[in-house]
């Protein structure tokens, strides 16, 4: 994989928010650059979920910080509607913060802890809100309430007097009480236990039909992104490698690597057998150097030397399955 | 607080109260009455009712001279640690928070300060600028405060960016200036307190010793430091002159120490339980 | 590695030709001008004098200009003459050295080596009575400057006792155990602190060492306790140790000058404070910078050891 | 765990222990009253959420709960003699020897300032005093062992050097170094990517049959201990809730907590948007635990029993799985239960009534 190409992309229309070409880059030290994301392309149609996945270091939460020009992509395009995000000022930037909001993975750390939980919510709307102190109060009242926190109990206290689950309910309060288009998930319950997980899964699920949101994703837990995504796209070492539905890519993986992941995902069902047989011990390569063609390479058991040499685009597997590699595991519709 | 630690804060508070209401305290002597001129006091008394520490060399009330000399510390080490906070708590946040070019500046000049010894850059600035009235030293010490302090602030400040809440601050479209003051500085302001405890018991000694060395206020304005030197010489005659100033300095360095040490301890426990 | 090396060295050049510069700006610009010093005041009433020996020193050219003749005489090791003894200002500096070098290294591994133990068992049983003791006189050895304890010993150990000279100094080719007794004293003196600070800087690392899960796992392999503390612990904890020491150095060059004073030892801090009072502008510059260089090479010096000892350090950058 | 089993086969008994915490707010009761026993050459899961005393459970064995504000009591029998009462320096003898550890974070689990090989070899000179190079033969047959290429170079290499995987390989290099009889994997794969998570499961799983070697397999992931135990035991609130052979627990989850641990999971096999059954609430507060079962201010079976009395860990048909409730889940009185709860409109009950038509309700009220 580890391709380039656009063929995923869907006709303008419908979609909120366009990503071409997508490159970030970090400093290294002695000159050298990190390739966090090395040109990726993808769509997000209105009202849908796109899940964002891969493994630690693959450039996923890059991307999301990316769309929000935290900080600004090295190179590439990202358009929300008929504006270009990554050719605006700083403060034209900063006035469209309020459509696309973001929550973080530490629910704890993304609390000011000497704040107030009703300061905290009230902050978005201190910035663009109604100036009413009624008003403000009302709105962050109804927020609160709709996140599962009852604000009567919590607005004077402050984050340490709350458990993560509870934390992660106050961002998102604090993302949705200026009523943004676009909400970008960065990890949003790997910091928390299974049972709380189900319930923020659930929340943000409700919320979503709720405020007519659009949601991006990002989480290294395939089972997670699958329940909640409508589209699911399985990033490696700052490539996209494949892009499908959910059920259907997680029921006709078509590159080696998402087969990969899937298989080494323990299921709790003792009767489905580990497969003790899927021989990969493989490692990550640095982002620094990573390998020509396609990244996957070094890993990948269907490699030949055409991936070596030549970087695979992305291209249909199947109506709406697109995917980024030389060798797909699901013969190519068409050839 | 346990009472050990009670007792020291209340010596501070004893120091504090004495020093700014000297003039107030009924049955104080003046620091400066030499009461051999006019045969009220000998030289070199011992402690007793009349002189509850004894008199000094030139028969004047120790006890008295400790009070007023005590202004002295109070004066230097409070303007030390408002400069220091004050400027050099948000000079370092400031440039922790934005980085770039003014960080690696402002912290060039800092390291360059910083790259003296303390008492040395200290007394050659004070012997430079010729006068050494009380104005004079305690602004020197202030300045030569602001860059240990912009040292921390800007430590802390870099720590307290990476936190996500300050992400989420910029993703909500908060301004910079805003972020700084609302989510930065309240962040940094317990480190800061912290260290202007040490800090403060830092500068007393640092006083004390330019004082020792008669580079302080002079004489006959009382300071703690100027006290032992003067008491240094007559030794072998008489030591409670130089006993006293210098239990009161040890006390109070001592003192703060326990108190930061407390405060430090306290809020170690409250932020693990974040 | 060799990159790092490379950007300390110029970060090092930097910093020295700052601190140089702002020694002579303080020097020049401020208030008490040089003339004050040159020529006593009432010979100052002679304006054609003044502005003969204004010429003389060279004080009419633009400060850039004496400052970059200054400097090029500096790094030769000309920090010009003594405006009182008119010895020149390096042979008074190299005279005075040796004094005040063995002060601090005798009083820096004084403490080091009482502190490392101390703070090392006062970890290992935290909370105990023995943490209790060791931590309670750390505290109290913090507040007691150095005059302070000075004066005490002289007390104590000349006055009273009679055992060690008060004041004074021999060289040590007068005789090692001669030299050692007059050092004892004012390294003692400027020690307690460093003790202090020392053992409380390696009993919080160790402290905080052994929290680490390293320690949980080299204890779950049946590493003896004593093998885990020494080898295991003491390394990481002494990084910081290290940093604090490089630190110190800058308080305990200014605590020598106050007790090369009290002891009456002809080192570098006597030499300056005698400059001082007599204003001998030169002279307090060149030592101050001098004093300052040392610092900075120090510091630098501990950069590269601190790197030396953490692999960590050495790969990164 | 059947009671059956050769009584030489039993390597380790564990029998009601208890750790406490004393703290400033009170005493943690992190672990309170927990009994199994485990054979050799068998594995046992101990699953549970955070909090729930899994780790202070596996630590509490191995009496590596460091500070003097730690209590244990109860009797930890490892091959005939107590662990927890046995002298301090016949316990470092056990360590290394018999019982080894993996943790869960291989980034701080290994010195960064010491060399993977003194990392690997130390305890086996300290212990067997073996030499030199015969440690270091040692060391690169250990690194072969655990698949770590270029297993020399690995040796001379810091920690910070490797991979969290390579890392994670090392340090069972470490505790396999001794050939111990139990091994303890505390959250061993946690902190990895859920590719380099399987190769090592699949590494401690095949050690563990080479060596015919006890594993306690420490984990919050049911689906680690699905496919990789022998037994598995759910804990709850410091106490065991349900104990059973792995297979049978998940064919039949009989304690209401596993039963919604296992339903608030999301999983691939489930189509996408599936609503999960949430657990609402939160852990209880260990310093003042409910009266009762823990679990009863979330369960959705709960009846005004299980407010008042601890229900034991008990077998009802098949002896060896065990469960503590007084209205199993698949009961006749806990189905009853659950039906008066929804009807009665609990909140617990009705966020996990998928059937209910009305079901779109926010799941959770914590």
């Amino acid at each position: 994989m580890a391709g380039t190409g656009k063929a995923h992309l869907r006709p303008e229309g419908d979609v909120l928010i366009r990503v071409e070409d997508l490159v970030v880059e970090f400093p290294a030290g002695r000159g050298r650059t990190v390739k966090a994301v090395s040109g990726i392309s993808f769509d997000i149609v209105k009202g849908e979920t796109l899940g964002l996945v891969g493994e630690s270091g693959c450039g996923k939460s890059t991307t999301g910080r990316a769309l929000i020009q935290l900080p600004s992509p090295t190179s590439g395009s990202v358009r929300h509607g008929f504006v270009e995000l990554t050719e605006l000022s700083d403060e034209a930037m900063r006035r469209r913060r309020t459509d696309i909001q973001m929550i973080f993975q530490d629910p704890i750390s993304s609390l000011n802890p000497r704040r107030t939980v009703g300061e905290i919510v009230a902050e978005p709307l201190r910035v663009w809100g109604p100036k009413g102190a009624a008003e403000q109060k009302a709105l962050v009242d109804r927020i609160l309430d709709a996140v599962g926190i009852d604000p009567d109990l919590a607005r004077d206290k402050r984050p340490h007097e709350f458990s993560g689950g509870q934390c992660q309910r106050i961002s998102i309060a604090r993302s949705l009480v200026v009523d943004p288009e676009l909400l970008i998930c960065d990890e949003p319950v790997s910091a928390l236990d299974v049972s709380v997980q189900a319930q923020i899964l659930n929340l943000l699920e409700d919320l979503k039909a709720e405020y007519g949101l659009t949601l991006v994703f990002i989480a290294h837990d395939l089972a997670v992104v699958k329940n909640v995504s409508d589209r699911v796209a399985v990033m490696y070492l700052g490539k996209l490698c494949e892009v499908a539905g959910p059920d259907e890519l997680y029921a006709n993986a078509a590159h080696p690597y998402t087969a990969l992941l899937l298989g080494s995902i323990p299921e709790p069902d003792p009767s489905a057998a580990v497969d003790e047989d899927l021989v990969d011990d493989g490692e990550l390569p640095s982002p620094i150097n990573p390998p020509s063609g396609c990244r996957f390479r070094t890993r990948c058991p269907q490699a030949s030397e055409l991936c070596a040499d030549e970087e695979p685009q992305m291209r249909e597997v199947l109506p709406g399955h697109h995917v980024a590699c030389h060798h797909p595991l699901v013969a190519v519709a068409g050839q | 607080m346990p009472l050990f630690t009670r007792l020291c804060l209340g010596w501070l508070v004893a120091i504090v109260f004495g020093a700014i209401f000297a003039d107030l305290i009924p049955g104080l002597q003046d620091p400066n009455y030499q009461g051999f001129l006019f045969g009220t006091s000998a030289t070199n008394e011992p402690p007793s009712l009349t002189h509850l520490l004894g008199t000094d060399n030139n028969s004047r009330d120790i006890l008295a001279r400790i009070v007023y000399g005590a202004r002295v510390s109070l004066v230097v080490s409070m303007t030390a640690v408002i400069m220091g906070t004050v400027c050099g708590g948000f000079l370092g946040a400031l440039v922790g928070f934005v980085r770039g070019k003014t960080d690696a500046m402002i912290m060039a000049s800092v390291d360059v300060i910083l790259a003296f010894p303390g008492l040395v850059l200290l007394l050659t600035v004070v012997t430079l600028l010729g006068r050494r009235d009380l104005l004079v030293i305690a602004t020197v010490v202030g300045f030569l405060s602001i860059p240990p302090y912009t040292r921390v602030a800007r430590a802390t400040a870099l720590a307290v960016s990476r936190r996500e809440f300050v992400m989420a601050a910029r993703a909500i479209g908060t301004r910079k200036r805003t972020i700084l003051i609302r989510e930065i500085l309240p962040n940094c302001l317990p480190t800061l307190m912290a260290f202007a405890l040490v800090n403060a018991a830092v500068i007393i000694l640092l006083e004390g010793a330019l004082a020792f060395l008669g580079l302080s206020v002079q004489p006959p304005t009382a300071s703690w430091g100027n006290m032992i030197n003067a008491a240094r010489v007559d030794l072998r005659i008489n030591v409670w002159p130089a006993v006293w100033p210098s239990l009161a300095l040890v006390f109070t360095v001592y003192s703060l120490n326990v108190v930061g040490d407390h405060i430090r301890r306290s809020k170690a426990v409250r932020s693990a339980a974040l | 590695m060799g990159t790092f090396i490379a950007k300390r060295l110029v970060r090092l050049v930097g910093t020295l030709l700052a601190v140089s510069f702002l020694t002579f700006l303080l020097v020049n610009l401020l208030p008490g001008d040089a003339i004050n010093a040159l020529i006593p005041i009432d010979a100052q009433q002679d304006r054609e004098f003044v502005e003969q020996i204004r010429e003389e020193w060279g004080l009419n050219d633009p400060m850039l200009v004496r400052y970059g003749r200054w400097l090029g005489d500096a790094v030769q090791g000309d920090f010009g003459d003594s405006i009182v003894t008119s010895r020149t200002v390096s042979s008074e500096i190299f005279h005075r050295l040796p004094v005040t070098a063995e002060l601090m290294l005798v009083t820096v591994g004084l403490s080091v080596m009482l502190a490392i133990p101390l703070g090392v068992m006062a970890a290992y049983r935290e909370g105990t009575r023995l943490d209790q003791v060791i931590s309670g006189i750390a505290q109290v050895f913090l507040s007691i400057p150095g005059f302070v304890a000075g004066l005490l010993f002289i007390y104590v150990f000349a006055m009273k006792l009679g055992w060690l000279p008060a004041t004074g100094w021999n060289r040590l080719s007068n005789g090692l155990l001669d030299n050692l007794r007059t050092v004892i004293l004012p390294a003692l003196s400027l020690a307690l602190i460093e003790i202090a600070v020392y053992t409380r800087v390696v009993r919080s690392d160790v402290m905080n060492t052994l929290q680490e899960d390293f320690v949980l796992s080299a204890r779950a392999k049946g590493l003896s306790d004593r093998y885990i503390l020494f080898r295991h612990c003491l390394r990481p904890s002494s990084l910081t140790l290290i940093t604090v020491v490089g630190l110190n150095i800058g308080t305990l060059l200014g605590g020598t000058v106050v007790v090369e004073f009290l002891f009456a030892m002809p080192g570098l801090g006597k030499r300056l404070l005698d400059a001082i009072f007599q204003r001998d502008f030169m002279m307090i510059q060149g030592i101050t910078v001098f004093v300052a260089t040392i610092y900075v090479l120090v510091n630098t010096a501990v950069d590269l050891i601190y790197m030396l000892v953490d692999p960590r350090i050495r790969k990164a950058d | 765990m059947s009671d059956a089993v050769e009584t030489d086969r039993r390597l380790l008994t564990v029998t009601d222990l208890r750790t406490t915490f004393s703290i400033a707010a009170g005493d943690v009761q992190a672990v309170r009253g927990v009994s199994f026993a485990l054979d050799r050459g068998r594995t046992l899961g101990i699953v549970g959420e955070s909090g729930c005393g899994k780790t202070v459970l596996a630590r509490s064995i191995m009496r590596l709960n460091l500070g003097s504000n730690v209590t244990t009591t109860g009797t930890a029998e490892f091959a005939g003699r107590d662990l927890l009462s046995l002298p301090m320096a016949d316990m470092h003898e056990m360590w290394g020897m018999e019982l080894a550890m993996v943790f869960q974070d291989p980034m701080t689990s290994l010195n960064p300032l010491v060399r993977v090989g003194r990392q690997v070899t130390e305890h086996l000179r300290q212990h067997l005093g073996v030499g030199r190079a015969e440690a270091a033969r040692t060391a690169v047959d250990l690194l072969n062992e655990v698949r770590i290429p270029e297993p020399e170079a690995r040796l001379k290499a810091y920690p910070h050097e490797l991979s969290g995987g390579m890392r994670q390989r090392i340090c069972i290099a470490i505790a396999l170094a001794c050939e111990p009889a139990l091994l303890f994997a505390d959250e061993p794969t946690t902190a990895l990517d859920v590719t380099v998570q399987h190769q090592i499961l699949n590494l401690l799983g095949r050690e563990q049959r080479e060596r015919d070697m006890a594993m306690v397999l420490v984990t919050h992931d049911l689906g680690v201990v699905a496919g990789r135990t022998d037994d598995t035991l759910v804990m709850y609130a410091g106490m065991v809730v349900e104990q059973a052979p792995t297979g049978s627990l998940f064919e039949e989850m009989r304690h209401p907590y596993s039963e919604a641990l296992l339903r608030s999971l999301p999983r691939t096999s489930q189509v996408s948007h599936t609503r999960l059954a949430a657990i609402t609430g939160r852990p209880p507060d260990l310093i003042d635990p409910p009266s009762g079962c823990a679990f009863s201010p979330r369960c959705p079976y709960v009846q005004p029993r299980c407010r008042e009395e601890v229900p034991p860990l008990s077998a009802v048909d098949d002896p060896d799985h065990r469960f503590a409730c007084w209205t199993p889940v698949g009961s006749p009185e806990g189905m009853a239960a659950f039906a008066r709860n929804v009807a009665e409109g609990l909140p617990q009950a009705v966020a996990v009534d998928l059937t209910a038509p009305s079901s779109t309700g926010s799941g959770g009220a914590s």
